[in-house]
């Protein structure tokens, strides 16, 4: 057994469901899909005047890696408008070894991820899905 | 001929290779199953002692190679138990149904009904949509019942005398359900329907009697039953293909090729334009010997020993559900179960840690999955290869993620 | 790197077998050429250590499986100097210019022409019958000028608003002669209509830099360029391959199925329906790197004297004509001559049984053969693993034939 | 050097040309193609009032065998009908090793042929040539 991606940072993120649900009246609401593994995720986003990020939901139906995703990026996208959603996704890309450099909190929890190309889909589709609900 | 597990077994190199250290219990074989040396000699044989281009040579190497690939047709031909000039080569089981689609769909009209069920895979179902859309023809679906098999009772229903073809899966690729032929049969003989089964996880597990089971069509994939990939067949009946024009053009489907017109080969070479994939069909030539080599009232007992052991294994561990047959009669050694709480690719991937191949997700059966409202399942597909042991270590780790991942 | 046919035919394990007794001296590369050592070892590495379906599995051997896969398009990419997203991997060079008439034809309109040459391989000339016949375009036709070129000084009249496509071989596999692509893309431009080549023969005689050469579509075969069977590849623009739709359907080329309707994956999925031929790409990627890491400066100027050779050669024999250009300027080294009065078939039989593998025939070009009233010929299709002695050998065996056969 | 195939009563045959050429007013002409390779034949009959040969010519476009296999067939056709020529043809398949037994003349000639698969139906052609015009 080497058990190297559920570690229990991941674990805890998805578990943490932060985020989870739906808003009564969001700004925007967009589903994305996975064709190749049947993930879908729901964002909906209440944006403010400037365009940032006043209230977020999702729901995920998908993996352990896709709803950890999702909570770390509801947990951290308050706040933030598509610009500073790009620097998060930047990071969540560094984890899992798809661009350069130390990834920030909470993604460096991706890095476990890294070595299994087939599951990195899995860590941006809720990032695919924030950026259509933000343009 | 009994049948020895160890010795199978041992006949396959990659199962005694390490991957990453541990040696691999693969339980994927309904995605690709494993391949022999047999297989594997047979097409370095051909490379290296034997290759050309077949039919249109007269030295040697030519006429090895053609030799090869025709005898490959017959040792195809009796595993199916048919005449070698009704077996086609193709480029895959998906490739196969494409050619039916658009050749003996070209012979449909508008109006005309193919009736397919709910748990096909999508390679037999995007391909009758496309038709749909070229064509007009009308698609229906016969539902499936809650322990995943094709529910024969609705299909009389559905039969109209539009109804021209009947395509069914012989054996599910998610619940390991199979069909029952002669029910098909009878039923589409009422209404002059032709019919068709996706033998794709039916091939691998032993000769088929097609001549018995009177159907019109079959098709299956070199690659899930030992033989390479690249590779795959369509069976008709000489009539049928007699009848059917070609799919795609190019050499050796010819007659006679002038720039205002063309004239068309006989079968099975109208239908393989082009170099056919020579050495991936001496490749599932050679797997379709070692089937038939098998003693598989064996090997068949072995496969649900190993699928009694497993849905035994599973009801023990709380919260699990198996989507398929719950018994061990008409079914094939493909088991899918769901465990509640955990997603099925965070099953598979805890699976993988422990050294289990499996496959999770939709298994091309988006329709199927839609039905249940299933997020997926996870697929357990044996070989006669396998054994208890590759069982054993798949619980670990199903118990294993049951503990961790909710 | 510099050129040593020698250490290049050591690669190739069939040269050095005995074909009943004797080596075999392979000049029929133009039907099929021999594959080296490293293409074997790496469809063998996938096989034994890798071996599972690609893309839609979490395992390891499914992990290894879709590397092996998606590096060798990379591999065939660099190969054609394009990008790896660009390459869609198909059964075979005919299979991938039928993948162009079925989905980029579905886009023309009746009325619209395509535009081929006399001397096209019936692989390129009947699919576009086919789309006549589907769709009611209309097919124009370049003829050939006596040395067995496309006449290009025809090309300017043969061209209307309405032509859509040009599709032309780039290496004739009669003649070997190699068409100026610069003059049919600067042609084409005039009127707006696309280039596709069918690089069937060109492929197995060194890289190809597609971007330079400003087509939009290039075609060409595995096992003509030391690759397996089973696998070929098609290249277009993403914009083209963006617009088009898919071909087959199946597993994998799919976005979403339901039962109603279906979206499709984005290129190259969309046009790789089902279970590709995982190993037979693997194959071809180790054939394009293999290609890759020869000196072609060196390996050309061997095949064009061995060209020289075979052609001063044959100006010795009595009654013999060659049918192709005369001199080495753009041309490749396949060479179709004529000995008057015997036909191509003896020919090519005596020389078999001196240990020389040729092609006689029409060479799946009988409209060729048919414009200039030919039985057919006799090719020589060379490779750089050829030699001299291959010459010399295949010079005696025709020498052989005029005394004994006429 | 192992030139087994063109055995010098085969090349005769074929040099002999018996029955080549055209028949200025035949009961039937036939035209058969070998697509495969190219070849070509056509056979004229005249046929007397019982249905059997009076008068046979062949045009060959093809090799050597196909030749010699139209001229052995000339030379024994007259006087034969359908089932005299399926006769023959029997004796061309034993030749060639697709029938057994032993072949008579003239066809017995053609028993080096049998090793190469390839070049069987140079050797048949003619008569399914022969085989139309007599139906
Ligand atoms: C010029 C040309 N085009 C197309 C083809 C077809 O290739 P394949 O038979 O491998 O599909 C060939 C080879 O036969 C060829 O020489
Ligand atoms: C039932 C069934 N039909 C068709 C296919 C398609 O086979 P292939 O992908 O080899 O073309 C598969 C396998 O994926 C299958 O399981």
């Amino acid at each position: 057994m080497s058990d190297q991606l559920y570690q229990d940072r991941i674990v805890a993120l998805a578990k943490a469901r932060t985020g989870a649900g739906k808003l009564a009246a969001p700004t925007k609401s967009v589903r994305r899909d996975n064709p190749l593994c049947g993930d879908r995720v729901t964002i909906d986003v209440l944006l403010d005047g400037q365009g940032r990020i006043a209230e977020i939901a999702h729901q995920v139906r998908g993996c352990l890696l896709c709803q950890a995703s999702a909570s770390a990026l509801a947990a951290a996208a308050v706040g933030r408008d598509a610009a500073g959603i790009a620097e998060m996704r930047h990071d969540a890309e560094r984890a899992i070894g798809r661009a350069e450099g130390n990834a920030a909190e909470p993604f460096s929890a991706f890095i476990p991820v890294k070595a299994h190309k087939a599951r990195h889909e899995c860590v941006l589709l809720p990032f695919e899905a924030l950026k259509d609900a933000l343009s | 001929m009994s049948f020895d597990g160890a010795a199978v077994r041992g006949q396959f190199p990659i199962l005694a290779e390490m991957i990453d250290g541990k040696p691999v219990h693969y339980l994927d074989n309904g995605a690709s199953a494993q391949t022999p040396d047999a297989v594997l000699d047979a097409v370095r044989t051909y490379e290296t002692t034997g290759r050309a281009n077949v039919l249109r040579g007269v030295h040697r190497l030519a006429e090895r190679a053609t030799d090869a690939y025709e005898n490959a047709r017959v040792d195809v031909a009796a595993f199916l138990g048919v005449p070698p000039l009704e077996v086609v080569f193709t480029g895959g089981c998906t490739a196969a149904i494409n050619l039916v689609a658009y050749s003996y769909g070209s012979l449909l009209k508008p109006g005309d009904r193919i009736l397919l069920s709910e748990l096909e895979h999508h390679s037999n179902i995007v391909p009758w949509q496309m038709l749909r859309s070229r064509a007009g023809i009308e698609l229906d679906m016969i539902p499936v019942t809650l322990d995943g098999r094709i529910d024969l009772d609705k299909l009389p229903g559905l039969l109209s005398p539009r109804t021209k073809l009947i395509s069914l899966a012989h054996v599910s690729n998610v619940t390991g359900a199979m069909v029952d032929v002669g029910a098909v049969v009878a039923a589409a003989r009422t209404v002059g329907a032709r019919v068709m089964l996706d033998g794709a996880q039916r091939a691998p597990h032993g000769p088929i009697d097609l001549a018995a089971l009177g159907v019109d069509f079959y098709v299956f994939a070199g690659h899930k039953s030992y033989g390479p990939n690249g590779i795959g067949v369509l069976w008709a009946k000489a009539e049928l293909l007699e009848a059917m024009p070609p799919f795609m053009g190019g050499g050796s489907m010819i007659g006679r090729v002038t720039l205002a017109e063309t004239t068309w080969a006989p079968p099975p070479r109208r239908f393989e334009a082009g170099t056919p994939p020579i050495g991936p069909a001496i490749g599932l030539g050679a797997a379709c010997k070692w089937m038939m080599a098998l003693d598989w009232t064996g090997a068949h007992a072995h496969e649900m020993t190993m699928v009694q052991q497993l849905m035994d294994g599973l009801q023990k561990i709380d919260g699990t559900r198996i989507f398929g047959p719950a018994g061990l009669q008409n079914r094939y050694p493909v088991v899918s179960f769901m465990l509640d709480g955990v997603h099925p690719h965070d099953v598979a991937q805890t699976l993988d840690s422990f050294g289990v191949a499996v496959r999770a997700g939709h298994h091309c059966a988006q329709p199927l999955m839609d039905r249940f409202d299933l997020d997926g399942t996870t697929r357990v597909s044996m070989a006669p290869y396998n054994d208890r042991t590759d069982i054993d270590a798949l619980l670990t780790g199903v118990r294993h993620a049951a503990r961790t991942l909710r």
